[in-house]
């Protein structure tokens, strides 16, 4: 056993999951008479009858389907070839943040979203909302039709309806009318409703959005005397300091701050950025800072007003932590260039505090600007539904028309109110809570197959071109407003009409072409606003929190779960089954408590507590999420929906009513054990002694000695026989970009075919990502640095799964690629045990067969595999053919771009050929932190990594 | 025909066989219970020459098929069927790997050898001959179990009075013609 | 002192013993309830393995317990298992005939009966763990429309032809050894169907000088090749693990190491299968306390040679210094599952130390325990190092547990049942004890 | 008693074996060939098609180019079927009223396409690209046959892996010039260039084309 010199040991031990005991293993894991078998449904059954056993062994490889159909098109459709792939731009908007993406056409059918290069929200990257937009799309559930007291009705007896309210309407001059939306930032949509307005004086318009960030613009609103937009320009903060922030996961246009976020990591590419992070629970910024401090509940507010003191008063608190003065120095230092970021759960005047202090350290113009609200007007949600409420239960309401949004779902008290209302019409994608409550659920149009328009975090507008006819009929917000208006005929409005009538400025030549091609309207990001910080601002006081007194008592803090955002995604089966960034939990809302607190409530993972907020009450289980504050529970909500399809039934607890009870949560044993599924398996995972798996260093170490991480390639082998093909694709993965976002994990299911396989098999352990994000700790379990690490197939050259293969089913091909034949592959399964890196996945059943999506929504290039074969990551094989083939037809240069490359908002991945001495890929391999993954395993990968720097602060005590 | 001479004691058959070859008797089987312990005329089996020729034709089988399947050589054959494989890079390893083409090759060796021994011993004896002359006699039953004959086969009826007249002098206590 | 217990027990002659044997095989026995009892029971379970694998034909996989990163589970390990049954029997009947030991002649048979059915049912093992299982064939070279060959680099490929010739040559030698006793017993019967069955059998064989001159040939031979064939055959299977480079298993100890665990649980199983059997049918006289004697210590030696392999492995471990393959010994010795480790070193190198003690090599309960300890101790160990070895593998993140499920354990069951029936008719209806081997040794050796 | 078996036992056990041994043969036999018989390949018999559409009539007979109905057979990876409006270019002039295209003008007067049955067809984990084909000088005549000489459609070619293989491993004999691509009777003969002059005009080769991911993705 020839052992490679290893690399000297970077720091302590590494693990990555908190089960101490073997007993909750046997006990977490399913008990033995529930794993009988597949539980086969009963449709499954019969049509297995029916089936005979499989003698295709017979025929050997099959001749091609007998049946095959040729179906030509009668004219065909201009522009649309055969076998090529066309993209179009448009936006995805979620919760009023719009981001601009472009969406690839095959034969008409839309695939695969990418973000839109030209889009300053995207800048090319994109999240796992985007990416997961296909399967929203294309899901079958949406097909409700007209439904009428939970009967199906028509188009017909809905105008009948409609008729006889635009009389009582026109008659009341639009008393008792009330229209909700989500949030709007579509001037468009804005605009109409408007006109409606206009032609019932009578009627109001309210806006609810679950996930409303009301702090953030109450707090601009007391800083600056009326509500503002804040835009961040992340790429030039030299120092950062995030208060519980969600900056780079869930702010308006986070993608784009996660690209200048991660500019300044990479100490070999400029200068390195500093970034600290105050929180009570791990967030994606607090896990990527160079310094993450735990606050506890009560303390955030007591820090926000030191920090104020510090900076606006020069005052030194007596009491503060030891890191409190060199942080507040180190901000002054980099007056003009430092920021400070505060996340949504931040009372209103901690928000006013944090503006004054970033104004005080001259941020404005430089690190962010304030502009006028992107929103088409700008409300405080929670206030405007409250007020909605009120009218309804007063009976005041007699019309309700809700749009896009899910309050009966997500909104305190709603559910009693609608049903005083007389008649309400609910519209929206697909069938929900609302739709379900309301009279009368008209399909609404989903984002792909409307005419409509956005604007970004920082303005910008973008035409929403729809990318396909409505699969189910659906109708756009216009159309079902435009019902309501006195001249209505009988057609809805045509969305296209609106948008242009309200984009005038286009009309000239070819700028709408123009502006529908590049996703964006030109210069329409908003100006600066000019308005001063008020001088209260600067001394605005936080109310103290009540601190839970007694042991049992926590502060709950309720955010989005990062996969169905506010319950809108339960239906998607990727962003369900996507491992949460942190926890890697999938199909499950678990309270997330700290290590230290579970220890003492004695809770194991998966045990069942119930949590009390005041009246509200809700049983969960516990998952321990190390780096939590330990007087802190976080629940996250959207999960636990009752009216959603079949993907998102039965997953999951609704946590809302606990959101918007007050006062402090008591949690209380209720003895069960419930079983969540994780694709981080359950086992003390302690890496041994040496951390070569994620090498990490700090940076004065790192520019003391720049070849701290390498360490060796493996030791000489006996045969060496490279591949020897005109290309050589390789990538390297930069650790310090990467923020664990899962935006590659979606794009890479989305662009591969890749299943999905429930929660009963990930409890099985039998998940199917081929690209996962293995998230490591190091250090105490109270407070660990996290790291993550994308894991993909390395395509090695000396690959241990391509010799062991007995049918020959994964050889390598010239190009260097570790080439997974499916339709050779018996199923052995000796390549995944001689995998070191384990990342081929197998289809222990036909999980592809019974994925709950439409045979269209595939991705053609790519075969679907059967039950029965292994997969893995083919560094986008398709896209590699393509680019060959063009470069053999007409000698365009052969680059290609993988799905995960293309996804990533930070660009951690750079993809290309090995043989071009100039690519970005080459590049980053001869960047001093670049190493090899278990370099002792002698399999030469095409993947290699560079290492994590930390920004230390030498006066910071470690 | 046949002359079958049926003896007590292994012993004494053996001194009759002697005593037969002494004679010149041509023709002459012994049928025991147990391998005797010298056989008629001092026949040597080559069923082990045989089986260690299918062996070595097995191993070389083995290793040429797996190095045909790996070089494509007659790949442009005329029937088309028989067309060999073609270089694959699989680990890094170079296409005709001998190492690993060892095991494959030695146990077809076996494989083959096993099947020759079984088939040659079939073949030698004429075996499956379920029918022979012999077994028209009842005595004969007992030569599988606790019986020692000795039986001479003559094609003509000289021959066959001079086989009688030389097991008679050789003192076989029963003796049985069998004239098909 | 072992010269004291007779081979073969004063006062039996050739002819007394034939009498008896071939009685037994054609029912002349007392009362075959015994025998009754065990075949219907295992006919169910054999029941049982159809319903399974007709069940996991349907739905593939996913109804065992396998998962990511344990891919290979209850499927492939008690396939080594069986394996390992099949070639101590072999090692029986093949090794010490070219030795000329005298007390092979009574128990080779049924070793090599058992070798036949353990092999077989580890033959089914490979084709049912398959992912896509109809595409067996394609592991046959042969030339086909898609110009495909097996890739002959992999381990698997070289078990696929291993296991096929030692099926094949389990079943000549074992075949050919039984052509006299089918012609004895073809001579011996009086009803006319058995004669015509034991006949066509026996494919005319008469005991002619020359028969029994090639005869003596081949079958000397055969036993010369089917020696280094068993060798080779484990040594593959031990190859399956250590041809790859997963940590714990890519260790150039495994083939020798495997053998071992074979001998020692070949022994074991005939140990097991003789002693009720010389009892129910009476043989005795034939199977005598020598045979336990003998097999008794052949099992100690056994059990030392796998008690070695055990220490080299755990000092190879930590002699190596490899960071993965240590946390996966530590997790293997102290975690979870750790009683699977600690119950195989008792099992499989404390227990048979009682055969250190003559006392305890004649007292008959005690055999019966150290021998079914030793079967249920190596099945344990082929357990850990298939199903316990990739719970640790070198990248932390792809570390995961195994549950064997209910279909695991029928498929298991049903192997269990097509042995015990397949073994059970074989030697009701053939000769247990080669009988012209037996006369030989009785005749010629002890001279009575 | 006499002897258990008949001299007849002998013949009647030999042919038995006999027997068993070319059962097995058969057996095996017919699983090795049965993949590459014409049979199973569906060659060389015209499948069912809703119009009889006659290559013969239109390529050899009105001299019509492949590429006016298979539009895409050089920019992309499918040939392309005619849309019904390239049929009814001419149809709407000829044959008016002929009872053989019914079909045709039913198909463009509802608006619904014509169902055609698949001729030629790989299974669907290969990726077959037509345009590198053509850019590579592979005729079309190479893998359909001499399509003009057929009166109703039929697969010429087997089309087995090994078919492509044979190709893949040695291009030159099978390219032609780039004038005769689409030439369905075109032989090579004396003035045909080289094998190798035709692999150095199309930049052949550089390449090794029996990798896995050339066609398998």
């Amino acid at each position: 056993m020839t052992k490679t010199p290893a690399p000297r040991q970077v720091s302590g031990k590494q693990w990555r999951s908190l089960l101490e005991d073997p007993d909750t293993v046997a006990r977490q894991y399913p008990v033995l008479a529930e794993m009988i078998g597949h539980p086969a449904s009963r449709r499954r059954v019969l049509q297995v009858m029916a089936a005979s056993i499989a003698l295709g062994g017979l025929a050997g490889c099959d001749n091609g389907e007998a049946d095959g159909k040729l179906i030509p098109a009668v004219i065909a459709a201009p522009g649309i070839v055969p076998g090529r792939a066309n993209a179009y731009a448009t936006a995805n908007v979620v919760g009023g943040d719009a981001m601009g993406i472009t969406v690839a056409h095959q034969m008409g059918r839309p695939l695969k979203v990418d973000g839109n290069p030209l889009h300053p929200a995207s800048l090319g990257g994109s999240d796992a909302f985007a990416q997961a937009m296909i399967l929203d799309f294309y899901d079958p559930d949406r097909a409700a039709g007209i439904i009428t007291q939970g009967q199906p009705s028509d188009w017909p007896s809905l105008q009948r309806v409609m008729a006889d309210e635009r009389e009582r309407l026109v008659r009341s001059r639009g008393v008792g009318l009330r229209v909700l939306t989500g949030s709007v930032v579509s001037p468009t949509t804005g605009r109409t409703i408007d006109a409606l307005a206009a032609a019932y004086p009578g009627m109001r318009w309210h806006q609810w959005e679950a996930a409303s960030r009301d702090t953030v613009s109450n707090g601009t609103a007391l800083a600056y005397g009326r509500r503002l937009d804040v835009v961040p320009h992340v790429e030039r903060a030299s120092v950062l300091l995030g208060l519980d922030s969600d900056l780079i996961s869930g702010a308006p246009g986070h993608v784009r701050h996660a690209r200048d976020f991660a500019a300044h990591r990479n100490p070999t590419r400029g200068p390195m950025s500093r970034v600290y992070a105050a929180e009570r629970a791990p967030t994606l910024l607090g896990t990527a800072a160079d310094h993450r401090f735990i606050i506890g509940g009560a303390e955030m507010p007591a820090l926000v007003a030191w920090l104020a003191a510090a900076v606006l008063r020069g005052e030194q608190p007596g009491s503060a932590p030891s890191w409190f003065a060199p942080l507040v120095a180190d901000l002054k230092a980099a007056r003009g260039g430092a920021f400070i970021h505060a996340g949504p759960d931040l009372p209103v005047e901690a928000q006013a505090l944090v503006l004054a202090m970033n104004e005080a350290l001259g941020g404005r113009g430089r690190t962010f600007d304030v502009i006028e609200p992107v929103a088409y007007r700008a409300v405080d949600f929670g206030a405007d539904l409250r007020a909605l409420t009120d009218d309804m239960a007063a009976g005041r309401v007699e019309t309700l028309l809700v749009l896009d949004t899910n309050p009966v779902f997500s909104a305190p008290g709603f559910t009693e109110a609608l049903a005083r209302v007389r008649l309400s019409v609910a519209s929206g994608p697909s069938l929900d809570e609302t739709g379900d409550a309301a009279t009368w659920y008209v399909p609404g149009a989903h984002a792909f197959e409307a005419w409509s328009d956005a604007r970004a975090y920082d303005g910008t507008a973008t035409i929403m071109q729809p990318q396909a006819m409505p699969l189910f009929d659906g109708m756009s917000a216009v159309g079902v407003l435009s019902m309501l208006r006195p001249g209505f005929e009988g057609t809805p409005q045509d969305s296209l009409a609106a948008v242009r009538a309200s984009w005038t400025s286009l009309a000239r030549g070819d700028a709408w072409v123009r502006a529908l091609a590049d996703g964006v309207v030109p210069n329409s990001a908003s100006r600066p606003a000019q308005v001063a910080i008020r001088p209260e601002a600067g001394r605005s006081v936080i109310p103290s929190v009540v601190s839970g007194e007694a042991l049992v008592t926590v502060a709950l803090v309720t955010r989005p779960d990062p996969g169905l955002f506010d319950g809108r995604f339960a239906n998607n089966p990727w962003l369900q089954e996507l491992p949460r960034p942190l926890t890697k939990v999938v199909w499950d809302n678990p309270l997330l408590l700290a290590p230290g607190l579970a220890h003492r409530l004695g809770l194991r993972q998966g045990e069942e507590v119930e949590v009390t907020v005041g009246a509200a009450s809700a049983r969960l289980p516990v998952w321990i999420a190390p780096g939590q504050a330990e007087d802190v529970a976080v629940a996250l909500y959207g999960y636990g929906r009752r009216v959603v399809g079949a993907v998102g039934a039965g997953t999951g607890v609704d946590v809302y009513p606990l959101r918007y009870a007050a006062g402090p949560a008591t949690l209380r044993r209720t003895g069960r054990v419930l079983k969540v599924a994780t694709t981080d398996h359950h086992d003390v995972l302690d890496t041994g002694d040496t951390s070569d798996i994620v090498r990490h260093a700090t940076l004065a170490d790192f520019m003391r000695d720049p070849a701290l991480l390498q360490g060796g390639v493996g030791s000489p082998l006996l045969y060496r026989n490279p591949p020897s093909g005109p290309v050589a694709w390789g990538m390297s993965i930069d650790l310090n970009s990467c923020i664990g976002c899962n935006a590659c994990v979606v794009a890479c299911t989305a662009e591969n075919n890749v299943p999905v396989v429930g929660k009963t098999a990930v409890l099985h352990q039998r998940e199917m990502h081929w690209l996962r994000i293995d998230r490591y700790f190091e250090g105490p379990a109270e407070k660990p640095e996290a790291y993550f690490q994308p894991m993909l197939c390395m395509h090695c050259e000396e690959a241990p799964c391509e010799v062991v293969c007995p049918f020959g089913a994964t050889v390598h091909d010239q190009e260097g690629l570790n080439v997974m034949v499916y339709n050779r592959c018996g199923g052995t399964r000796f390549c995944s045990n001689n995998c070191p890196y384990k990342v081929r996945r197998f289809n222990y059943g036909p999980y592809a067969a019974e994925e709950a999506r439409p045979v269209e929504s595939r991705n053609p290039d790519v075969t679907v595999r059967s039950r029965g074969v292994m997969e893995k990551c083919t560094f986008c094989v398709q896209k590699i053919a393509a680019t060959r083939i063009a470069h053999d037809i007409s000698g365009v240069a052969e680059e290609a771009v993988t799905a995960c490359q293309a996804a990533c908002p930070t660009q951690a991945f750079s993809f290309g050929n090995l043989n071009e001495p100039d690519s970005e890929v080459v590049r980053r391999k001869h960047s001093p932190l670049n190493y090899v993954l278990l370099p002792e395993q002698n399999t030469r990968p095409r993947v290699t990594y560079e290492g994590r720097i930390r920004n230390l602060n030498a006066e910071i005590p470690a | 025909m046949i002359v079958l001479g049926a003896f007590e004691s292994e012993a004494a058959m053996a001194r009759a066989v002697a005593r037969l070859e002494a004679d010149g008797v041509h023709g002459v089987e012994t049928y025991s219970p147990t391998s005797p312990a010298r056989s008629v005329g001092r026949l040597q089996s080559r069923l082990p020459l045989v089986m260690l020729f299918a062996g070595l034709v097995g191993a070389a089988a083995g290793l040429l098929l797996q190095i045909y399947a790996v070089t494509g050589i007659f790949t442009d054959s005329l029937w088309g069927q028989l067309g060999g494989g073609y270089p694959v890079n699989i680990g890094g390893r170079p296409n005709v790997f001998w190492p690993s083409f060892i095991p494959f090759g030695f146990e077809t060796g076996l494989l083959f050898a096993m099947v020759a021994g079984f088939l040659g011993f079939l073949l030698i004896n004429r075996l499956p001959r379920l029918y022979d002359p012999i077994d028209e006699s009842d005595a004969f039953r007992e030569a599988t179990r606790s019986g020692w004959f000795i039986a001479i086969r003559t094609a003509a009826k000289p021959n066959h009075d001079r086989a009688l007249a030389a097991l008679q002098a050789s003192g076989a206590p029963q003796i049985e013609e069998i004239l098909e | 002192m072992s010269e004291a217990l007779p081979v073969v027990l004063p006062g039996q002659t050739a002819r007394t013993m034939t009498d008896h044997v071939a009685g037994v095989a054609l029912g002349e026995e007392r009362s075959y309830l015994w025998w009754w009892m065990a075949f219907l029971p295992s006919l169910g379970l054999l029941g049982l393995g159809i319903v399974a694998t007709v069940w996991l034909f349907l739905n593939g996989i996913q109804i065992f317990g396998n998962d990511w990163p344990n891919v290979w589970g209850f499927p492939i390990f008690v396939y080594v298992w069986w394996i390992g049954i099949a070639s101590g029997g072999t090692f029986i009947s093949a090794f010490f005939f070219l030795t000329r030991v005298d007390w092979r002649t009574s128990i080779n048979r049924i070793a090599e009966t058992m070798t036949l059915f353990s092999a077989a049912c580890a033959g089914i093992y490979p084709i049912l763990h398959l992912g896509r299982p109809w595409f067996f064939y394609w592991l046959i070279p042969y030339p086909n429309t898609m110009s495909l060959w097996p890739n002959f680099k992999s381990p698997l490929m070289w078990d696929f032809i291993a296991v096929l010739a030692y099926i094949v040559g389990s079943v000549l030698f074992w075949y050919l050894g039984l052509l006299p006793d089918l012609a004895s017993m073809r001579d011996r019967t009086r009803t006319r169907f058995k004669q015509v069955a034991y006949g066509v059998a026996a494919l005319g064989f008469r005991g002619s000088g020359t028969e029994w001159t090639h005869f003596r040939a081949v079958y000397g031979i055969m036993a010369a090749i089917m020696a280094p064939m068993v060798c080779s055959v484990h040594s593959v299977v031990g190859l399956d693990f250590a041809g790859g480079n997963m940590p714990g298993w890519h260790g150039t100890d495994y083939p020798p190491f495997f053998v071992f665990g074979a001998v020692f649980s070949g022994f074991a199983a005939v140990l097991l299968l003789i002693i009720p059997l010389r009892r129910f049918w009476g043989l005795t006289p034939y199977i005598t306390e020598r045979h336990v004697d003998v097999l008794c210590k052949l099992m100690l030696t056994a059990s030392l040679c796998v008690a070695y392999a055990y220490m080299m492995e755990a000092f190879s471990v930590f002699y190596g210094h490899d960071a993965a393959e240590i946390t996966m010994f530590k997790a293997r010795i102290g975690g979870f599952d750790a009683g699977v480790y600690w119950s195989t070193i008792i099992l499989n190198c404390v227990l048979p130390q009682l055969f250190w003690f003559r006392v305890c090599r004649r007292w008959v309960p005690i055999v019966l325990l150290v021998g079914f300890g030793a079967v249920v101790g190596m099945w344990l160990e082929r357990y850990g190092i298939v199903i316990q070895v990739p719970h640790k593998t070198a990248l932390p993140s792809a570390w995961g547990v195994y549950f064997p499920t209910l279909w695991d354990w029928a498929l298991f069951a049903g192997t269990c049942g097509l042995f015990a029936s397949g073994f059970l008719l074989t030697i009701r209806l053939v000769p247990a004890i080669s009988m012209f081997e037996m006369r030989e040794l009785i005749t010629r050796k002890l001279a009575r | 008693m006499a002897a258990i078996f008949t001299p007849a036992a002998n013949g009647a056990m030999r042919g038995a074996l006999l027997a068993l041994g070319l059962l097995i043969a058969a057996l095996v036999g017919f699983w090795w060939l049965w993949p590459s018989s014409l049979y199973m390949r569906k060659t060389g018999f015209v499948i069912e098609q809703p119009v009889p559409f006659s290559h013969q009539h239109h390529v050899a007979g009105l001299g019509i180019d492949c590429r006016f109905c298979h539009a895409t057979v050089e920019t992309s990876a499918d040939a392309g079927m005619p849309p019904t409006y390239t049929c009814m270019t001419c149809h709407s002039q000829i044959w008016t009223n002929a009872k053989l295209l019914e079909p045709v003008r039913l198909s463009l007067a509802e608006n619904r396409p014509i169902v055609w049955s698949r001729v030629t067809n790989l299974p669907d984990y290969v990726y077959f690209n037509h345009s590198i084909h053509i850019a590579k000088g592979v005729g079309c005549a190479s893998c359909h046959g001499a399509v003009d000489q057929m009166p109703l459609t039929y697969k010429a070619v087997k089309l087995t892996m090994q078919f492509c293989l044979n190709c893949h491993r040695n291009p030159g004999p099978q390219l032609r010039p780039k004038s005769e691509i689409f030439n369905t009777s075109w032989r090579r003969d004396a003035s045909t260039p080289s094998p190798q002059q035709l692999i150095a005009f199309y930049h052949v080769g550089g390449r090794n084309l029996t990798d896995c991911s050339i066609c398998h993705r």
